[in-house]
């Protein structure tokens, strides 16, 4: 019995991961169609900036939950005013200047930071379910997934910026009419994408080794999800992480780590190919 | 002549969700024949007009190309059959010279020599002649129509469907469209949708009147102006 | 628009000036050059760093008493970026172009593979400075650093002494893990235990949560790990934070490599038990001198001296000892000194090459981990490379080329 | 002079220039520099593959790196097992042309976005990776050719002239081989896109829907054209283990795929000759910064990516093309580039 109770917090866990590592991408893919392939750096430069605040004796959670963030969200700025601004519209090569932006972040952090790979440890200890012990910091993870979902949820339902974000995505020259700037609207859309992504860095760097090349392990992953949850942001993300994560875990449980990711990027070619417009496109229709 | 109609659908039904877009649509038309088709926007003349070109798979009913049942068809199987379709706006390969365009249409029907020469002989016909070198991505709207048109007629169609081949253009223009249209009635049928009735009376034989989704009346143009509830549902709200 | 022609222009003179600047570096022509192809930049470099200042310092404490054969040695760095390829490339310009007296180089196995060949056919001498499964048997080749008969063969009978019989058995997903885990099995079972589970991940995997669960219910009474590489570092951290170092404890052919005990905190991996060839609390006056040295050089903070750092150091240390008694640089030659049984007094303790199977004789310890120290246990001196000398006798067949994969 | 008409004067032109490369490089370079440019010429002959399939076909493949590990493997596992080369490099070709077939057809006709299939593509190089990475035991072996996981297939039989499998080439007649090939696919690529196919290939990279509406099944060109790619692409694999008579799974990562898009990028979208100079610069490049340790390649790797995006979207070539253009002012109402 322990033992599946020990499997569905490690589902819930991997669902969770998913959630977090996609949110920020979900965002500025889901709403601003900017493919973002620098996406897993913004996650790498969370990570690091919450290691520099936690050694700079901040409390680590301050240091995930908002010096994070904040960092990356002002990288995210300074990103779209240089790079991004000048590709709207021009899928492919926002793909590839994003592309470039990655290799340029990765080989501008090893040159400054070094390689040495840096860490900071677990937070809070940890409980035994029946003979099982789990950290605290996992649980922690999933709850705080769920919150990111209905805070996310929160700011595009019930608030104006939410509203007006939405509204500009959908119809630039629309907002350009009734004196909403798209240009502002666009580089805090991005800026906030990039500090949910920074989050996720933070979140992420107890839990694994912070070293420059650790952004490639995470960007496919939060790629798939978003696409394969499709154009609705919320509803969409939530659901391709809990597919994507079940799958990937009852796999590794049942063979090796190798073929659980396998499993998983299968599981997305064959889900992208049967609904080519993602989950959202087909269920969930219409929301969020 | 023979007695299969060229182009037949028997009870066509299209549904988008709660909106039914056409409601069965039983049209007839045998070869050689000139039918334009009007009504009022959103009386279902695109739907049925992309139901016929295999760009939409209709719910229910089934069209006929002499016969053989092309109903949801991949897209270019009716071209292959011999369906030329110029859809609503423009769609040319815009990076490619007018005669590019045009040969390749002709080449998939053609031979290479034969081809080459049916080009020069479109772009003749059509006028165009003195433009084949200009890239149409940078052409006037009214060209483009034309380019079109020579693209469409190049592959020898049978039968030819057009879409407003006549928007946006000048009164000038129009004329010289209507023209080139019955030029090429000689030789291939053609379906026209259209809502400008000046260009449907200069060219037109048979009208077929669509209202909402259904066929409301299919007679020569002039007894359809006079019919009155054509009158009160179209052209009433415009006289007005 | 005039602005983006100006940007245009000044980017392309940008690029030709960064182009041209990759002139070769000042190289006088009778210097003896030594090659040192690397990992410093991708995901192998917290290895390549350290072994690439290493042998910086051996090179210059050489050329401070006065070079090699009264020329001054001059060091080729390569930094092969983690990627084959450039390991290939690497090796054929160290052979062809540069032409130079020896290469130390290659960090995992597969890297190894790649460049032996190329410098055999190339004739030019290679040393293989890193730890690693054994079973390498090249006469152009030389392995200085430790195989698993020196350390498995030790590590395991004193971890089954303090913890008990039943072994969970973790390792890095390519030969390294592969062999040594047939090793660490073979002692196992000598030694009367049993080992429950052999698991094996790729480098980049960084989720460990499933195989946490798994160990804690074959409940065996310790783990050896052969992890290797930045990402597996999150294993030693989501262990810690499972609470398991209390519960079940482990050992190590692979940990402080790559410094890992400086980066994690001590109440995740306090109680590991390592065995390797050097730690830097080994108390020979040479190792005094050494550490000395090496703070003056690279910086008082530098976290700790690797074992890889070490093996380099000792691979130039032999190799030049070979040099000075073959009176050349010439390959042939060297390989004949080397084969005599060349000996040094290294930092370790007493280096010396064992002829016959190109590996070293060398003193080799038991330490644990504590508060990111390493504090010595044991020490043995003068451990010969059992497993590889078994197959290998390059004084009989020279020819012999190809590495041996132990059948356990 | 539209973009198809100049294409048959300037594909000859480039094909003469090539030949005489060739035949002039082998007299005055070192034989170290003569392996430099075979690999040089082997990258080049992806990076044909990539620019025809994206540049020419329409399609946004990111994952070309799977044919090309597939070619190299598929050689590798083959010779090690047969010993004479003439089968493997056939096999090498086949292979993966036949996969990319099965994924072609999985991919269009499912009416995929440009995006989705660049994901898709993305996905399935990171799936052979992961799958290749983790053959390291020894139960992972095709006859007596293991497979190595992590570590690669080491010490690759060389391709031998055909009939004996004693007489490999050495790195001169194995230069002379790459160089003819590239040189030799390169024109057949040119006289491809001359042809009524390739005619059809570029229009439907135009426009899709006029295409069909022609008659054309623009997923049977479109499939034709990835197959081609996966086969050429194959070929290259099959040199790069050749030449370095090694292969590793690093050849399917993220890494490699990122670096055939900056090539063909970086070279000119819409041209083959573009890549190819694209292609051996910043193989040039990367192999220099390896001997300076003053910038860490990928940060220059991304610059130039990026710089090159934002300022020069069309590529070395097109944009040479324009500044030639300017200079001589040829009245010329070039639309897209040959």
């Amino acid at each position: 019995m322990d033992l599946a109770l020990i499997v569905s917090v490690q589902v819930l866990y991997a669902v969770a991961t998913l959630v977090i590592i996609s949110a920020g991408l979900a965002v500025i893919f889901g709403m601003m169609r900017v493919i973002n392939l620098a996406h897993g750096e913004f996650l790498m430069l969370g990570a690091y900036s919450a290691i520099f605040a936690t050694k700079a004796g901040i409390n680590i959670w301050i240091a995930m939950l908002v010096v994070a963030p904040i960092c990356v969200g002002l990288f995210g700025i300074v990103v779209e005013r240089l790079i991004i601004r000048h590709l709207y519209g021009r899928m492919v090569d926002t793909m590839l200047a994003t592309w470039g932006l990655s290799l340029l972040c990765v080989g501008l952090v090893t040159s400054l930071i070094g390689n040495t790979t840096s860490g900071v440890s677990t937070p809070e200890g940890n409980f035994s379910i029946g003979a099982y012990s789990v950290s605290f910091y996992t649980s922690a993870l999933i709850v705080i997934a769920v919150l990111l979902l209905f805070a996310i949820r929160w700011v595009l339902r019930s608030t104006d910026w939410g509203l007006i974000a939405r509204g500009t995505m959908q119809n630039p020259a629309m907002a350009d009419v009734l004196g909403i700037s798209p240009t502002r609207v666009y580089s805090i859309t991005f800026a906030v994408g990039a500090a949910l992504s920074g989050l996720a860095g933070g979140l992420l760097a107890p839990v694994s080794g912070v070293v420059p090349t650790m952004g490639a392990s995470f960007i496919a992953k939060a790629f798939i999800t978003v696409i394969g949850g499709g154009s609705s942001i919320l509803a969409g993300t939530a659901s391709a992480s809990a597919l994507f994560g079940l799958i990937n875990q009852l796999a590794t449980f049942i063979t090796t780590p190798v073929f659980g990711e396998v499993a998983l990027f299968i599981a997305a070619v064959v889900m992208l190919r049967m609904l080519p417009q993602g989950i959202t496109g087909r269920f969930f229709k219409g929301s969020l | 002549m023979s007695t299969v109609p060229l182009l037949e659908t028997r009870n066509l039904n299209m549904r988008f969700g709660g909106v039914h877009a056409t409601r069965d649509v039983n049209f007839k038309l045998s070869d050689g024949e000139l039918r334009c088709i009007i009504g009022p926007n959103g009386a279902g003349k695109s739907t049925f007009f992309k139901q016929l070109t295999g760009q939409l798979r209709p719910t229910s009913g089934q069209v006929l190309f002499r016969g053989q049942d092309i109903t949801g068809c991949q897209p270019h199987v009716p071209a292959r059959l011999g369906i030329g379709i110029k859809t609503q706006v423009p769609s040319l390969f815009n990076g490619l010279s007018v005669w590019e365009n045009v040969w390749l249409s002709a080449c998939r029907v053609y031979p290479k020599a034969k081809a080459l020469e049916v080009t020069r002989d479109t772009l003749e016909r059509v006028g165009l002649s003195s433009l084949q070198n200009s890239t149409t991505g940078l052409m006037a709207h009214g060209q483009r129509q034309w380019v079109e048109l020579a693209v469409v007629i190049a592959a020898d169609p049978s039968l030819i469907l057009l879409d407003e081949p006549a928007a946006g253009m000048s009164d000038q223009e129009v004329r010289r469209t209507a023209d080139l249209i019955l030029e090429i009635n000689k030789s291939h049928a053609l379906i026209v949708v259209e809502h400008d009735m000046s260009f449907i009376r200069m060219i037109a034989k048979m009208v077929t009147v669509f209202h909402q989704g259904a066929i409301l009346t299919e007679d020569l143009p002039d007894a359809v102006m006079n019919n009155p509830t054509v009158r009160q549902v179209y052209l009433g709200k415009k006289a007005a | 628009m005039d602005r983006r022609k100006f940007i245009q222009t000044t980017a392309g003179g940008i690029a030709a000036g960064t182009a041209g600047m990759y002139g070769s570096s000042a190289l006088a022509a009778d210097d003896i050059k030594v090659g040192s192809i690397h990992d410093l930049s991708g995901g192998l470099d917290i290895y390549g760093k350290p072994m690439v200042d290493a042998l910086t310092l051996a090179i210059e404490e050489q050329n401070a008493a006065g070079g090699l054969l009264g020329k001054k040695v001059a060091l080729i760095n390569y930094d092969s970026q983690s990627n084959m390829q450039k390991y290939t490339e690497y090796a054929q310009m160290a052979a062809l172009k540069d032409k130079v007296a020896v290469v130390h180089g290659g960090i995992t196995s597969a890297s190894r593979e790649v460049i032996r060949p190329v410098l055999t056919k190339n004739k030019t001498l290679y040393f293989y400075n890193t730890q690693y499964e054994g079973g390498v048997c090249d006469r152009n080749t030389f392995c200085t650093g430790v195989t698993p008969a020196q350390t498995v063969q030790k590590l395991i009978p004193y971890s089954m002494k303090k913890w008990g019989k039943k072994v969970y058995v973790i390792a890095a997903d390519y030969n390294y893990g592969q062999i040594t885990s047939q090793w660490v099995k073979k002692y196992v079972t000598e030694g009367g235990g049993s080992v429950q589970a052999i698991e094996f991940f790729p480098l980049d995997v960084t989720n460990f949560g499933p195989t946490i669960a798994k160990i804690e219910a074959a409940k065996p009474d310790f783990v050896v790990s052969a992890l290797v590489g930045g990402a597996h570092m999150s294993f030693y951290r989501q262990w810690g934070a499972a609470g398991m170092l209390k519960k079940i404890p482990m050992a190590s052919s692979t940990f402080s490599v790559g410094n890992e005990q400086v980066v994690l905190a001590p109440e995740e991996c306090n109680g590991m038990v390592l065995s390797y060839n050097y730690f830097e609390k080994i108390a020979t006056p040479q190792n005094k001198a050494f550490l000395a040295a090496f703070h003056k050089r690279f910086g008082a903070d530098y976290p700790n001296v690797t074992e890889l750092a070490m093996g380099t150091y000792q691979g130039f240390k032999l190799w030049a000892e070979a040099v000075k008694k073959a009176g050349s640089i010439d390959r042939v030659k060297v390989i004949e000194a080397l084969e005599s049984g060349i000996s040094i007094d290294a930092p370790s303790g007493k280096v010396t090459v064992d002829g016959a199977s190109h590996h070293c004789i060398l003193d080799v310890s038991l330490a644990e981990v504590k508060n990111k120290k390493l504090d010595i246990l044991q020490t043995f001196s003068q451990q010969a490379p059992s497993d590889t000398s078994a197959v290998c006798n390059l004084k009989k067949n020279p020819a012999d080329n190809q590495q041996y994969v132990i059948k356990v | 002079m539209t973009a198809f008409r100049d294409s048959p004067w300037s594909a000859v032109l480039v094909m003469l220039l090539g030949v005489m490369a060739t035949l002039a490089i082998p007299k005055w370079v070192d034989d170290f520099a003569l392996i430099q440019i075979t690999i040089y010429v082997v990258m080049a002959i992806l990076a044909i593959s990539q620019a025809f399939i994206w540049g020419f076909s329409g399609i946004l493949c990111f994952g070309q790196a799977s044919f090309f590990g597939l070619g190299a493997y598929t050689y590798a596992l083959s010779v090690i097992n047969m010993g004479e080369s003439t089968l493997p490099v056939l096999l090498a070709i086949a292979l993966p042309g036949l996969f990319a077939l099965l994924l072609g057809y999985f991919m269009f006709y499912g009416r995929l976005s440009d995006v989705y299939m660049g994901v898709i593509t993305l996905t399935v190089s990171l799936i052979f990776f992961n799958s290749v990475n983790s053959t390291a035991g020894p139960e992972w072996r095709i006859g007596n050719a293991p497979l190595g996981g992590f570590n690669g297939i080491p010490s690759i039989p060389s391709i031998n002239y055909p009939g004996n499998p004693e007489d490999t080439l050495d790195p001169l007649a194995f230069f002379y081989l790459s160089a003819f090939s590239l040189i030799a696919i390169y024109g057949g690529l040119r006289w491809l896109i001359s042809s009524r196919i390739g005619h059809v290939i570029v229009a439907i990279k135009e426009n899709e829907q006029r295409a069909t509406l022609l008659g054309f099944d623009a997923r049977a060109f479109k499939l034709f054209a990835f197959t081609l790619g996966g086969c050429i692409a194959g070929l290259a694999g099959c040199f790069f283990a050749n030449w370095g008579s090694f292969t590793s799974p690093t050849i399917f990562s993220l890494a490699q795929s990122a670096q055939i898009i900056v090539w063909v990028i970086v070279g000119g979208l819409g041209t083959l000759v573009g890549p190819i100079i694209g292609c051996m610069a910043i193989q040039w490049l990367t192999t220099q910064i390896g001997t300076q340790q003053t910038f860490n390649s990928n940060l220059v790797l991304g610059v130039i990516l990026v710089v090159f995006v934002l300022l020069v979207p069309k590529g070395i070539i097109p944009s040479l093309g324009d500044v030639l253009q300017k200079l001589f002012g040829k009245k010329v109402t070039k639309g897209e580039e040959a």
